[in-house]
């Protein structure tokens, strides 16, 4: 046990699942970088370095820098993936999805169902999501909610180092096609860390805190920030249960409803735009599955419809903020007060 | 290259089986009694065969819309396929795929796929299989004239072209995607493309078996010694419509029936054979029967067998949910 | 007015703009079709006809027939639509967004934000979608939920013959990229449509019945089930409000969340997969807006979380039913009698 | 191609602008005070302006992630971008877009572009409108050797082949997609794929302004002359590093400094008009002078300018809503 950023987990997830299964390859655009160049090999590990270092262990055979052509290596994964190996893809923005989304959603989501179930796909794509870098409309998305509406794929959100690695442990051994969501302003994110390997399961939510008046559910990024609104709600004597659903394709319903089913309050955040995303996926879940436990309309904490703007004095406007889910709990609580009056 | 007696017949017999198995789906589809989108390799077959069957189980293709003849020619079961084109239980895929999603992967058959140019990433990722393992297989991707402008495509010819995977781009050009005329669609030209990739093309005559069984034998030793991939453009046509209910209005008249008069692919093949005393008539009428009674009887065979079960619609999304 | 199919009213507002508008164009694959062939140009009309005989009134230079390459021509029709023609560009089905989304969701939708107001992008993608025409899971898709996300983007569903010439009209007209669903099983209906051109504006939604009970909230075909429903519902005595919204973005929520004041009871009808869809969408609009007024869990009639089957009774059993949401009614009217007991 | 004495100055001065824009944003980056990714266009100026220098404001072009030449190239205005890049309201974007999404409509120029082969599919567009409405304008796509890769890209280039459209297709060939060289990426050649589907290609030096310029007249000369698209592949190099903050390991060492000494794009250009006595040392000088102060000003403005304002956040999405 020791600490390590959200990066570093990472990076060991795929060292240790690599040095266990030789089936595993990763392929993307610079994961290890200097591909055909005079200078230094391993030059980049990806342009946030998640992957540096990995090269020299394993060599140009298992770590592929690939050209700039999304749909044919992320389409490489899944035929890969088919045939006997267990790729891991780096698209490198989330954002970059819409040049190669067929290869991913009509291909790798849906062999298992269109040969009736006589295929297997075990391939993870690893990408990166979410604003706060100042990178404008097109590298700062957070698409997740349009791979959750897609059957066939499944979708992880890790919130922190320790979720880093567990899941994306997770997600290398699963056989289903997995996009794995991390979040650009987590990476030098720090705790402590289990050297060795571990799984963490999919669709097994987790209660990153308990309350008793009201249920925060968040995702990704957006569970620090929850828990920040949580601790100071705390002070004012308001308690909370924060829900780290981890993925949201499957979703541990279970846990949601029943934390529902006790605070009868929920505030919703989600870093997604507004329409048809995970706010509303869970809102949806739990006005029908559990409405009679409801003591107040269900909050959304989402950013605006809008593309992610550039200057940073709108972005931070943008983005959800501890003050605004703050707020929104504030609100379901109040509900109840002008209900009693 | 020389054949022997045994693949010679094999080769017939498979073209054969494509042949009727389309031509029979061609009167059923008319009946109504078939579901959706059925896309007919009728005329095209000396492509398909004279390429898979140098290929083994481990070897993986990629197939189109157009998927029945590539199945059969990679050993695809009949019975299988038309359960699954007439959306039984029994089918290939349980009924779920049906004729544009027919797959064997026991078979190497990576699927038939309703999105066209969807094929050749994926051929990438077999030959890379295979390149990664070191089984020594390769990998083929089947594609028409009309795919050959799908960006999925020509990012897969440099991926196999800079990775030097043991791939094969098989230009299926048939002059046609739906209405549209490859003259019309396709700048430059195929060899050209996969020159300004770095990959060889050879240019084949598609009607000719022989012709696309040498080019084929050629790429494929050269995949297999690891030295890169090659495309093969591959000039035919289809008898049929694009789908079954097209007019065809957009082909010259008679077209059709020229090129089946002259230049049939099965007809040339059977006298070639003859003409060479490799084969005689007698041999090649008692595959004719047998392949009408092999198609005969899986037809009657799917139109009882039983529709899935209401359960299966919720199965096989996931390995594990 | 006259008797038109939702085929023959798409060609004739496709027709009347064009006349009015020279700086229309049309473009996709065989949208005249025969190009470059021997035999019949117009061969085709697109695959199921519906631009048919254009070609013969506007010609070559403005019906263009493209090669398989949505991505060129989808973004082809985005930089058009910004240097001064309106293009309406068929994406012949909606299943095909994979191979081309880049082009809509981060260039054409987001070309006026990032751009700071300064660029108008007057495009509208024609597409195709839905199940019921037993042609498997890569051409049956409802994937609407997925457009509704994206920022920038508007989004119409036009549920009849009259709907669908209006609402393309207004597409037409639009200064902004719209996507315009039309489902493939409505091609064949019949109902009056004026000769006339006329445009339906966008985000208002049409009540297309009025009723006491419950509301029904459904989208594209299902608006035609959800009123076979009601006809039944109405002769048990449960009288039912049906709303068109027509666009999911822009989405008339007002009129939404009016009937829900007014019943108390809501089902929504979505083709689309039940995650981040438009039945969640509203789900959550509802739980957060007219919380109050709710009698009853929301209940929705959606399909299941699997790709369309091929088999026909599969697909059958996929695609919500009339029955489904007289059963969904049934519920949460019987959820009164339950809270009443 | 002949050129008067207005427009060598004309072309000298808009090269050193880009390079003092970028040779200043490099400093103040490294400052902190600029956001985001910064893309510098320092060594390539040539390019840019050889090419657009011959466009009016109706020629539309398509730019990449490293915009600001291509901006400049084209006439936009130094304050406005300046002010863009620092996230100012008075930027030409009102700061929602950034380095990497600055654009002109008015200029012709229709965006930086945050996707690598965004560009040309509307460069498409923009040659459809042009033909369509007969304008007699020209389209111009820029885009790198790794965007050369990307199916978008390479879709385009068959699109405008078989349009016949007035395109002209610029591989800015810097030997570098990130940190990934172009001697790996590639398979092939950029001129075996612009024939490959049927149009010229015009091999440039992009170190040499007059071969960018001759190149550019002739493939303009084309597109404005209804005989179809080209594509230029030209050979450059940047001076910086992918993106500010790259430490550039992937290049040999002194590769960049000795370009600079020995190949310079701008101090060519002097040396070549200069002793030609087509310009002299006093105005280009004074050129110089010009350009340092123009870009102190706007730097210093940009610096002051204010922020957008909380409601502009939802401003803009659609033109009515
Ligand atoms: C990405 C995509 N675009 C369009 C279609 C519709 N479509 C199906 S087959 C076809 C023509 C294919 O032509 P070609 O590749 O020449 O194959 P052929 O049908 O001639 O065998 C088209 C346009 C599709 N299935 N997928
Ligand atoms: C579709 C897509 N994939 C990947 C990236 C990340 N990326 C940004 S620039 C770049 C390299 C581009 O290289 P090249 O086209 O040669 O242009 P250069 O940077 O050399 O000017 C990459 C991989 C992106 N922005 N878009
Ligand atoms: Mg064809
Ligand atoms: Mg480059």
């Amino acid at each position: 046990m020791s600490k390590k950023s959200y990066r570093a987990a990472i990076n060991e997830a795929l060292r240790q699942e690599m040095r266990r299964d030789p089936t595993i390859v990763l392929m993307g655009e610079d994961i290890a970088g200097g591909a055909g160049a005079p200078g230094e090999q391993d030059a980049w590990g990806g342009p946030l370095g998640v992957t540096k270092g990995l090269l020299a262990e394993f060599g140009r055979e298992r770590i592929l820098d690939t050209p700039l052509s999304e749909s044919a290596f992320i389409g490489a994964a899944a035929g890969a993936a088919a045939t006997g190996l267990r790729p891991v893809a780096e698209l490198m923005f989330v954002d970059f999805m819409g040049v190669c989304f067929d290869q991913i959603f009509n291909q790798a989501a849906k062999f298992r169902y269109m040969f009736g179930g006589r295929a297997r796909t075990p391939m993870v794509i690893r990408t990166m999501y979410g604003a706060g870098l100042r990178a404008a409309s097109q590298h700062s998305q957070s698409l997740y909610p349009i791979f959750t509406h897609i059957p066939g794929l499944k979708v992880a959100l890790p919130s922190s180092p320790y979720e880093a690695k567990g899941l994306l442990i997770a997600a290398i051994r699963d056989d289903d096609p997995v996009i794995f969501f991390e979040n650009k302003m987590l990476y030098d994110d720090e705790e402590e860390v289990p050297d060795e390997p571990y799984a963490i399961p999919f669709g097994e939510a987790n209660l990153t805190r308990e309350g008793d008046h009201a249920t925060i559910v968040a995702f990704g990024r957006m569970v620090k920030l929850a828990n920040a609104a949580a601790d100071r709600l705390e002070k004012a004597g308001i308690s909370c249960n924060v829900v780290d659903p981890r993925t949201t394709s499957p979703l541990d319903t279970g846990t949601i409803l029943e934390c529902v089913e006790d605070t009868g309050r929920l505030v919703i955040v989600d870093e997604a735009s507004p329409r048809c995303n995970m706010a509303a996926d869970i809102s949806a879940l739990v006005a029908q599955e559990a409405f009679g436990a409801l003591k107040a309309p269900i909050q959304m904490v989402c950013p605006p419809h809008v593309p992610v703007p550039f200057a940073p004095n709108l972005e931070d406007l943008y983005v959800p903020s501890a003050e605004r889910i703050e707020a929104a709990v504030r609100a379901v609580m109040a509900y109840k007060a002008r209900e009693a009056a | 290259m020389q054949m022997n007696r045994e693949d010679l017949l094999q080769a017939y017999r498979r073209m054969r089986t494509i042949r009727e198995f389309e031509e029979r789906l061609h009167l059923e589809f008319a009946t109504g009694e078939i579901p959706g989108f059925v896309h007919l390799y009728a005329g095209e077959e000396a492509c398909a065969v004279g390429i898979c069957m140098q290929l083994t189980d481990r070897d993986a293709i990629a197939s189109t819309h157009r998927g029945h003849g590539h199945c059969l020619a990679k050993g695809v079961e009949v019975a299988g396929m038309m359960n699954e084109i007439y959306g039984r239980k029994s089918g290939l895929c349980g009924g779920k795929g049906g004729s544009m999603h027919i797959a064997d992967l026991s078979k190497g058959m990576l699927g038939a796929n309703g999105i066209v140019g969807g094929g050749p990433p994926l051929i990438c990722g077999a030959a890379l299989t295979a390149k990664v393992l070191k089984t020594g297989a390769v990998a083929v991707a089947f594609f028409g004239d009309g795919a050959s402008n799908q960006g999925t495509t020509l990012e897969s010819l440099n991926l196999a072209s800079i990775w030097n995977l043991p791939a094969i781009f098989v230009c299926e050009d048939n002059g046609y995607a739906e209405s549209t005329s490859s003259a019309y669609s396709v700048g430059g030209s195929q060899a050209g493309r996969a020159a300004g990739f770095g990959m060889p093309c050879h240019e084949v005559d598609g009607f000719d078996f022989f012709a696309v069984h040498d080019a084929a034998a050629t790429a494929i030793a050269r995949a297999r010694a690891g030295e890169g991939p090659s495309m093969l453009h591959v000039r035919l046509s289809r008898y049929f419509g694009h789908f079954e209910g097209d007019a065809t209005t957009y082909r010259a008249p008679g077209e059709v029936e020229r090129l089946r008069a002259e230049r049939d692919c099965i007809a040339r093949f059977r006298k070639r054979v003859t003409e060479a005393a490799l084969l005689d008539d007698a041999d090649l009428d008692s595959a004719d029967e047998a392949v009408t009674g092999e198609i005969e009887h899986a037809v009657a065979d799917a139109k009882n067998a039983p529709l899935p079960s209401e359960a299966d619609l919720l199965t096989d999304v996931y390995v594990a949910y």
